[in-house]
């Protein structure tokens, strides 16, 4: 157990040292100049010349990592005109854009997207799991058949679309809920469920579709092993039977669907942000790709890259509780 | 059962159907599959005669109405429900007038391609490298699994982003977008195959295999992918959608296909915010997407059933059809009861199994959401 | 300016406005520049202005009468050497920062060489092409010793050296640069954090790099001193980070908190005009107005076959300007342009149409110039557009040029690019395509500013931001720009302004082809609207809450 | 028992608080005629006219119009029988015949399969085939609870044993605390003689040997408390003292609580031994049926004569046993519906004049005539010509422990044994001394975790996958659990197929050939290639792993049980089939069964294990006329007899827990 979370640890730290790279690489590559937009709109060359120079753009790339690397491992100095400003390992570096410390910016953001995520998790997984449980317990039956076209419209439509159908509806013209804007939930825990209530409903109607008819399937496929008919030789209800019996059988891929999802979520809930006016990663990413800027990008990628590996290992640990005889090694 | 029936199936007999057509025989029994099978034809038949409905209505894609639109406010089409008319079947776009019906038509060209090809790349490398880890060595396992980390933890919008600035603007756009949306999204699948290959490999049949000298290739491709078929089949009628939603996504950031070439996607971007002025246009390109969907979701799902022998040999016979069988045939006990000879109880029983047997292939009770 | 980064809507309240309350800002950008050094807006900005004053301010005033410049922390608007070469401010008494000590004209000089920093990059380059000196001056931190050509005899007076006469001055001394920053409180790159206030109202609270600010009351701010801000609100929440659709749908819907809300970056779009027109209560509530902006397809002689002006003539004459201003939102958002200069006085707009397309263009003679040009099997040309959802330069508009040009013959390949490499590209002297869709807006309500970046040949920027697409250097154009700069009769140079601009128009060198119209909602309980010419939008400096 | 709970209707019953255990104040008689007293003439299981139909799923290729396509096999046709309560009743008869299948009727299992059901089946008192879904939970288990055929993959593989007992305990003992329900588990298990119960009770089911989970089934049903006991095969998998234990105990309880018993069986011995009334099936239908002791000793039916021929007996050795004349199994019919009018007399088929002569016209082809020789090995040794044959494994202190560090079992230990091409080594003991995980080493399934693997001088202990494969297709196996070791969603004859398709020496029709052949070869229709795992019963599977098994033509196979669930004509076929391939090929067979007669009959040495150590080896015959060790002693003593009717049950039944004991 111990040296399995090594190994698996020692394995996420090449992942991220690997995604890094990748990150440098393709966006040394993208075209555009983040001096010129750092510059402004009416740059002259000269000025161009002393930005770049102060971003440290002309460096070779190799150098340009391998100061990322120094900074991270023990910190970096940047001077901000009047002063030098020391940023602590681990330091990201200044925001090419706008002189903003990256490892602030991201602290700032990732409690949003934290909290959207794993918020969001929690709703899909009741009505996606849910409603493959109903579905495959009332198979044929007209529940099923509503879950099913809920949750089928759901995948079938955009996030943009479902998220400002929700606002009109819920914000607009019930007005039962205010139009999100994100409160911390160490500042007013209530406040903050009831702020993040659309965006999660927005993301769990999108993605419960795929859990439902996965958490159907994986069932409908267990509840034909053996095993099941000797619950039902003696008596035991069909709910207890998918429940207790057939579901464990089916959770592996919907565990390993959840990790994937709540990882890809960190860095892909953009649209989700903007929408509801979340400050999150996916929008500081999306900006940042655009006016690549590069230490915010790196940073974001591998905060969300670490969102995925841990969650990954969460859900092998997961796996291996319920089924047994899955040995981790 | 009477005994014509059984006549016909014992002649029939001797030569069992194997694999492909058994399940396609399967498939066709279930009604809700038919359906959308004709539905999904229907919409393919509608991308590809593009051209010709295009010759048929008079109508082109890109011809620009200025005079169906209502300049003032925004360019909502004049007319009721978006302008629907005799020449503009459902209506035309606001703002430039342009033909929905030819529009939508082209489009599903551009979003089927998109997301089949992107669906059936991302599955056959996920199932590759799901099945590859699941079942390879501790090393392979590991290092398959490091690098889909990386793959899911590259944010693919953002990357998307970059991409379409590097690559040239030449290259086909929607190739470009297949390969992009199946790069970013083939670690899922590969995540869920080897998920299930875990569990798999520890069951007696693989370790049959093993000793009947098969090689981890073949154990992989006759044991494992059979099992695999059901949660891949779902997974991919689950991932189609979301690739048709993932390129409206980069239509919506700009980066999806380019115009004027109409696509699902692009279209439900740029209509969001016309629903309430002009619905129509939201709710046809989001109309036919859920068809779609559905249309494969319910294919995948009889698929899936018609795969699994266990599911096929109940096919279409639910447990209440069941128990009414029972109930009819204990009627007919009642009936006959005292005087009855064995003979006539059989053909009584036969009688109602036949008849529940016709009512069970025409009105399928599982699975499937028609 | 080259984007109207601040300004983007006129009516207002019936009854008197009173003070207090608190106004909610709904954008969708944050304002993640605060510094004074690194703004780039056009008349000293919306929101920057409740925050800084500057030695002259824009008049805030409905329509063409808010064109006008008018004194701020100064007591007029500049007193001009006889060539315009130098210009003179003093400024007003008891002029005090949020912590009550004293504005000097020195602090005012600091604010400008800080604008000179590498660090704080971003603001107009008006200063460093005007001031003697200032291309090659570094600012304060790597250069101590400061800008000479800009004098402060004593803490009230300010004086400004130029290179050339140039009677726009007091314009370009509304932008925040000139506001004053004490040097003691400068914290370089730092600075936008904690701004040290000199108007209404200081930042009490900036969250998220500008996504979440909160404005208060600066106690040391006097009306008295102030003609201009009313500030009547106590106190202003900036929201930013939304979606557009989001904005226009709270302002409409009004609930709580959003009653007393205005946007200061988010039009109404073509959708969104749709739906407000057919409901009275909303259309009562949208402020309309003109910012000097002209969207346009620019041309590159340099590539092939723009260099034949019979081309860029059948292109003029083809385009369909209906088809444009519907993809464009329409003819409340957008008003088909046959000049280059906006249809305003102060910019000395003249009437032209040297090359009439009608309302859907003219294919016939189109195709005869093309003809004429040796394209008479018709022509393949690609257009540039930008990827980005603004419907200006956007995939909407470049589809709606690519389709009334077809009519003359002309293939138009569309070629969209990301935003940033959009705007990199057709910037670049280098790499810039042959045909692509541009804007250009006024950084102040004058002619020069409309058409110099334009069209001097002096201003063609070899490695950075080169806004004159057609790189024309022609000796008497730039001669006349000169001339006109030296006047500080600005009606007189509105008239020969416009008439430069006609003279260009005659070269086809690009394609006039809408200004656009500013339509912004704003809240129930919003009063005291004021929609100047200058900026084309509400300014919440004058509304009111109560 | 709470009050909710559902009686019967009809019957009124003194049984309350019922107990397994020995309950005071009751004795057999009393509640063996309890309900009769209470003047309920219903009898406790009435089934009458039963036909069960399954849809052939690849069936209908000729037809597609409506209503075709629905081609049946009829498994069960036109059965009728009563049983009473408390009395036991045998259901007997060739693998194939529908045995398991009129037992899943009586619970309605066949519920939703798409399997038809007609005619009717009385539990206690109710017709369970028209129950609703909720009278029919309360009959399964609270009234009639079932022990499955295939205990392997009867249980839940993700929950702990004592979990999956506590579970059904709780559904019908609704009071139940958590807590009362995971004791009464444990107690259950302790009563089928898991040691170690309690904790034992927290493995999960791969953990458990495969006698183990039988008896954990045994105890499932136990723990319900049922008026009416189904047992389908409940022994196969357990040695013959822990098997006497089992018949024991459920004659006990039979006895304390006037429980009812339905045992199917192939295994006449145990039949003899447990039952009072006596089923004799074939194709579906009764042959015979009556009190045990007039069947078995003067059955009328030659078919019956027939199956009590084939009974190896363990006092026989090896080579003085006559061939055996078995009737031909007439399960290879597709058919379907067929009426009782037009339906051939399968018995009088096989045998007309009462002899039973198909025996030797099919003998070419299934190999079941002819003389035994002494033995295989002798046989081999003669033909081959060699003086002594290869040494093919040498086994020495061989070694498995499973689990971690606090929970360690022992599997194997310190075992050596040898292995000549051409000879059979029978392996006995008792359940969970470690068979099936030796079998598994051997064949190298398992890594062992000491001691040495030599095969043919090779050590192979130690190899990797890679390393293995060229000696794959030389070592088999025959999996204990049948199910598990089918791909359910492959046709049984591409399962078959692969070793021959992996080898890639034969064509596509060779190799369908080749798969028909065997499958005629160990009794099953060569027609049924395309057919899937799900559709055969208990027997018919354990003969496709025995077919797959041959056909890489292996040098050696563990054959884990192979015959267990077979009748005694089907068993007896396949032994001669192992026979003659072993005569022909020199094949080395490591045979685990725990039928001491079939393994004395097959047997050329026999090695004892207990506790996972082999506690006595030597030739067949030296071992079973004069064991050494006590235990292979008690397991001589506790094999059952066929004439059952010798030794009053109870007798037997205390002897042989003592003994085990
Ligand atoms: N689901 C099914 N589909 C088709 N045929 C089936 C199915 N289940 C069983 N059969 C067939 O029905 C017949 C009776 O099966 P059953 O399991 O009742 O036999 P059995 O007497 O229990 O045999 P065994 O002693 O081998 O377990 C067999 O020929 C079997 O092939
Ligand atoms: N995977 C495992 N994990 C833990 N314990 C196991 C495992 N497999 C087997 N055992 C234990 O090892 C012992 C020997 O099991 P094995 O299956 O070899 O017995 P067996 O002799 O084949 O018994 P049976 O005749 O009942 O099949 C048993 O106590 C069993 O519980
Ligand atoms: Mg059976
Ligand atoms: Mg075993």
């Amino acid at each position: 157990m111990i040296p399995y979370l090594l190994r698996r640890v020692a394995g996420a730290v090449l992942v991220l040292f690997v995604l890094s790279i990748v990150v440098y690489a393709m966006f040394y590559a993208v075209p555009g100049d983040p001096a010129k937009l750092a510059c402004g709109p009416r740059c002259n060359p000269e000025q161009l010349a002393q930005v770049r120079d102060q971003l440290r753009l002309d460096d070779p790339l190799p150098v340009r990592y391998w100061h990322f690397l120094q900074g991270l491992f023990v910190g970096q100095d940047f001077s901000t005109g009047t002063s030098v400003l020391h940023c602590d390992a681990p330091c990201f570096g200044l925001s090419y854009q706008n002189d903003q410390q990256v490892t602030e910016l991201i602290s700032q953001r990732l409690p949003v997207t934290a909290s959207l995520a794993l918020g969001a998790m929690v709703l899909w997984l009741i009505l996606g799991v849910g409603t493959g449980l109903l579905s495959a317990l009332r198979r044929g039956g007209i529940t099923e058949r509503v879950l099913t076209w809920f949750t089928l419209a759901g995948t079938a439509t955009p996030v943009f679309i479902i998220g400002l159908l929700l606002l009109m509806v819920f914000c607009a013209q019930l007005r039962w809920l205010p139009f999100p804007s994100y409160v911390p939930l160490t500042e007013n825990p209530e406040q903050w469920a009831w702020n993040m209530l659309l965006p999660w409903t927005a993301l769990a109607l999108i993605e419960s579709a795929k859990y439902a008819r996965l958490t159907r399937s994986s069932l409908l496929e267990t509840l034909a092993d053996d095993h099941i008919r000797t619950f039902r030789a003696y008596g035991v209800s069909e709910r207890a039977i998918v429940g207790r019996h057939a579901l464990r059988g089916a959770l592996p891929p919907v565990i390993a669907l959840t990790a994937l999802d709540l990882g890809s979520l960190f860095g892909s809930a953009m649209l989700t942000e903007t929408l509801f006016g979340l400050p999150g990663l996916g929008q500081l990413l999306v900006h940042s790709v655009r006016t690549i800027d590069l230490p915010v990008v790196v940073a974001v990628v591998l905060v969300t890259g670490a969102a995925v590996v841990i969650a990954n290992i969460v859900a092998d640990l997961l796996y291996a509780a319920t089924d047994r005889r899955v040995t981790l090694t | 059962m009477t005994s014509e029936v059984l006549a016909t199936t014992q002649a029939g007999a001797p030569a069992p159907a194997s694999g492909a057509r058994q399940v396609w025989r399967r498939l066709r029994a279930r009604k809700a599959a038919v359906v959308a099978g004709a539905g999904l034809a229907l919409l393919v038949l509608l991308a590809l005669a593009a051209p010709l409905l295009s010759a048929l209505t008079g109508q082109d894609p890109n011809t620009y109405h200025d005079d169906l639109v209502d300049s003032a406010r925004g360019g909502v089409p004049t007319g009721t429900w978006g302008g629907i008319s005799a020449e503009h079947w459902l209506g035309v776009e606001p703002g430039t007038g342009r033909d929905l019906f030819i529009r939508l038509a082209y489009g599903a060209r551009v979003s089927l391609v998109v997301a089949v090809g992107a669906t059936l790349l991302q599955v056959l490398i996920g199932v590759i490298v799901g099945i590859a880890a699941g079942f390879g060595s501790r090393f392979v396992d590991g290092l398959l699994s490091h690098v889909s980390d990386v793959f899911i933890a590259l944010p693919m919008l953002a990357f998307v982003i970059a991409l379409t600035a590097v690559v040239p603007a030449d290259f086909p756009r929607p190739l470009l977008l297949v390969l992009v949306i199946a790069l970013f999204g083939w670690a899922g699948t590969a995540r869920v195959v080897r998920a299930q290959t875990l569990s798999l490999k520890k069951l007696d049949f693989v370790a049959a295999a093993r000793l009947g000298g098969s090689g981890p290739f073949r154990v992989a491709r006759r044991e494992l992918l059979p099992s695999l078929a059901a949660p891949v089949i779902t997974y991919s009628a689950i991932l189609l959608p979301s690739n048709i939603v993932a390129e409206a996504a980069l239509s919506f950031l700009g980066v999806g296909i380019r115009p004027p070439t109409p696509s699902w996607g692009q279209m439900l971007s740029t209509a969001t915010t016309w629903f309430r002025a002009d619905p129509a246009y939201v709710l046809l390109p989001a109309g036919l997407l859920f068809l779609t969907v559905l249309a494969f979701t319910v294919i995948g799902d009889a698929l899936r059933v018609a795969l699994d022998p266990r599911e096929a040999s109940r096919l279409g016979v639910g447990r209440r059809r069941t128990r009414n069988a029972n109930k009819a045939d204990n009627a007919n006990k009642v009936d006959e009861a005292g005087g009855a000879s064995v003979s006539a109880r059989v053909s009584g029983a036969g009688a109602a199994d036949t008849a529940d047997m016709a009512g069970a292939t025409s009105a399928p009770q599982k699975g499937g959401p028609a | 300016g080259p984007e109207d980064s601040d300004s983007k809507g006129a009516g207002g309240g019936s009854d008197a406005p009173r003070k207090g309350g608190t106004l909610t800002i709904l954008n969708s950008h944050p304002q993640s520049d605060f510094d004074p050094a690194r703004l780039y807006t056009s008349g000293g900005g919306n929101i920057p202005g409740l925050v800084f004053r500057t030695l002259t301010t824009r008049n805030r005033e409905d329509g063409a009468a808010g064109a006008k410049v008018v004194p701020d922390l100064a007591t007029d608007t500049g007193k001009p050497s006889k060539n315009a070469t130098v210009w003179t401010y003093t400024l007003k008494d008891d002029l005090k920062y949020e912590d009550g000590s004293k504005i000097t004209t020195a602090d005012i000089k600091y604010g400008i060489e800080r604008s000179f920093a590498a660090e704080l990059s971003g603001g107009a380059p008006y200063l460093r092409d005007w001031l003697i000196g200032g291309d090659t001056y570094q600012g304060p931190y790597k250069d101590k010793k400061g800008l000479d050509s800009i004098e402060t005899p004593d803490e009230k007076t300010i004086v400004f050296h130029l290179r050339k006469p140039e009677g726009d001055f007091p314009f370009v001394a509304t932008q925040t640069q000139f506001a004053p920053v004490p040097r003691d409180k400068d914290k370089g790159t730092a600075y936008e954090n904690h701004p040290v206030s000199s108007g209404p109202y200081k930042v009490v609270k900036n969250v998220g790099d500008g996504e979440r600010m909160t404005l208060e009351r600066n106690p040391h701010w006097s009306e008295k001193t102030d003609a201009e801000r009313h500030a009547y609100p106590d106190k202003v929440e900036i929201t930013a980070g939304l979606d557009s659709a989001v904005i226009n749908q709270r302002l409409s819907t009004g609930s709580g908190a959003d009653a007393a809300a205005v946007t200061t970056d988010t039009n109404l779009g073509p959708a969104e005009l749709a739906q407000v027109s057919g409901d009275k209560e909303l259309a009562g509530r949208v402020g309309t107005g003109h910012f000097g902006y002209t969207n346009y397809l620019a041309f590159n002689p340099k590539v092939k076959p723009f260099d034949n002006p019979k081309v860029r003539q059948a292109i003029s004459h083809a385009i369909n300007r209906t088809s444009v201003v519907n993809a464009a939102g329409g003819s409340s958002l957008a008003e088909p342009a046959t000049t280059f200069l906006p249809e305003r006085d102060f910019f000395g707009y003249t009437p032209y149409d040297h090359f009439p397309a009608g309302k859907t263009g003219d294919p016939a003679k189109a195709r005869k110039l093309l003809a004429e040009a040796g394209h008479e099997d018709g022509l393949t040309i690609t257009l540039t557009h930008s990827t980005v959802k603004d419907f200006a330069t956007s995939p909407e508009v470049a589809t709606a040029v690519q389709e009334g040009l077809k009519k003359a013959g002309i293939t138009v390949k569309l070629q969209g690019l990301e935003d940033n490499d959009y705007s990199e590209k057709t910037k670049s002297v280098k790499d810039a395509p042959g045909f692509f869709l541009s804007a250009w807006g006024a950084d102040w309500p004058a002619g020069g500013p409309f058409l110099a970046p334009i069209y001097d040949g002096r201003q063609i920027v070899k490695d950075g931001s080169n806004y004159n697409h057609a790189q024309l250097d022609d000796k008497a154009v730039n001669a006349e720009i000169d001339a006109i700069n030296k006047l500080t009769d600005l009606k007189a140079a509105a008239k020969r302004w416009g008439a430069l601009d006609k003279k260009i128009g005659e070269q086809a060198l690009s394609v006039p082809l809408f200004h656009p119209v500013y339509k912004r909602l704003y809240g129930k309980d919003v009063k005291n609207i004021v929609i100047s010419d200058w900026t084309g939008v509400l300014d919440v400096s004058q509304v009111a809450v109560r | 028992m709470s009050a909710q709970r559902w009686e019967p209707e009809g019957v009124t019953t003194e049984r309350n608080a019922t107990r397994v255990g020995p309950g005071p104040g009751q004795n057999a008689t009393e509640a063996a005629t309890g309900p009769e007293q209470a003047s309920a003439p219903e009898p406790l299981v009435r089934v009458e006219d039963l036909s069960v139909g399954f849809p052939a799923a690849d069936g209908g290729a000729a037809t597609s119009g409506p209503g075709a396509g629905a081609a049946t096999v009829r498994a069960v046709d036109g059965l009728s029988f009563t049983l009473e309560p408390g009395a036991a009743l045998g259901i007997v008869g060739e693998s194939g015949s529908g045995k398991s299948t009129v037992a899943f009727a009586l619970l309605d299992l066949h519920r939703g399969t798409g399997a038809q059901a007609s005619g009717v089946v009385r539990v206690a008192g109710r017709d369970v085939l028209t129950a609703d879904d909720a009278a029919l939970r309360r009959i399964r288990g609270g009234v009639a609870a079932m022990v499955f055929q295939d205990p392997l993959s009867s249980l839940d593989p993700y929950l702990a044993i004592g979990d999956q007992i506590a579970e059904v305990y709780r559904v019908h003992h609704r009071g139940a605390s958590r807590r009362a329900a995971r004791a009464r588990a444990v107690e259950v298990l302790d009563r089928v003689g898991i040691p170690d119960a309690a904790r034992r009770s927290r493995s999960r089911p791969h953990e458990f040997s495969g006698g183990m989970r039988q008896r954990a089934l045994i105890a499932m049903a136990l723990s319900c408390e049922p008026r009416l006991l189904i047992a389908d095969e409940p022994t196969t998998a357990l040695d013959v003292t822990v098997q006497a234990q089992i018949l024991a105990l459920l004659a006990e309880l039979r006895a304390e609580t006037g429980m009812g018993l339905l045992l199917v069986t192939h295994d006449l011995g145990v039949a003899a031994s447990s039952v009072d009334d006596l089923l004799v099936m074939r194709a579906g239908r009764a042959v015979e049926r009556g009190p045990v002791n007039a069947v078995l000793s003067a059955p009328r039916e030659p078919y019956t004569r027939a199956l009590l021929a084939a009974v190896p007996r363990v006092e026989q050795a090896c080579g003085d046993r006559a061939p055996v004349p078995v009737p031909a199994p007439a399960e290879s019919r597709r058919e379907a519906g067929t009426t009782a009018e037009t339906a051939p007399e399968p018995a009088t088929e096989a045998a007309p004049g009462g002899e039973p002569k198909a025996a030797a016209s099919d003998a070419a082809g299934r190999g079941l005539a002819g003389p035994a020789p002494t033995t295989a090995a002798a046989a081999y040794r003669e033909a081959s010509g060699a003086a002594e044959p290869e040494l093919l494994l040498e086994v020495a202190g061989l070694r498995r422990e499973f689990g971690g560090r606090r929970a360690r079992t022992v599997a194997v230990d310190d075992v050596s044994l040898t292995l000549r091409a051409g000879e059979t080594l029978g392996v006995v003991g008792e359940s969970g001394s470690g068979k099936t995980t030796l079998g598994r080493m051997i064949v190298r399934l398992l890594e062992p975790s000491g001691g040495s693997l030599r095969y043919r001088g090779r050590e192979i202990g130690g190899l990797r996958e890679r390393q293995l494969r060229p000696f794959r297709s030389e070592l088999q196996m025959v999996f204990q659990d049948p199910v598990a070791s089918l791909n359910p969603r492959r046709s049984i004859g591409e399962s078959i197929a692969d070793p021959l398709r992996a080898a890639g020496r034969l064509t596509g029709p060779e190799i369908v050939a080749r798969v028909r052949g065997l499958l005629e070869r160990v009794g099953l229709d060569p027609d049924w290639y395309h057919r899937y795992p799900h559709e055969f019963s208990g027997g018919q599977r354990q003969r496709v792993g025995i077919a797959r098994a041959l056909a890489p033509e292996p040098r050696l196979i563990v054959c884990d049980e192979p015959v267990s669930a077979l009748d005694v004509t089907t068993q007896a076929q396949i032994v001669r089939l192992l026979g003659d391939l072993q005569r022909e090929l020199g094949l080395a067979l490591i045979f685990i069964a725990h039928d001491l007669a079939v393994v004395r009959q097959v047997s050329d040495r026999v090695a004892v294990m207990r506790g996972g150590r082999i506690v006595e080896e030597g030739e067949t015959d030296a071992v079973y006329d004069d064991p050494q060790h006590p235990y292979t002693r008690s397991l001589l003593a506790a094999v059952p007899l066929l004439a059952g009717a010798e030794r009053p049950v109870e007798a037997v039944a205390t002897e042989r827990v003592e003994a085990v004991v």
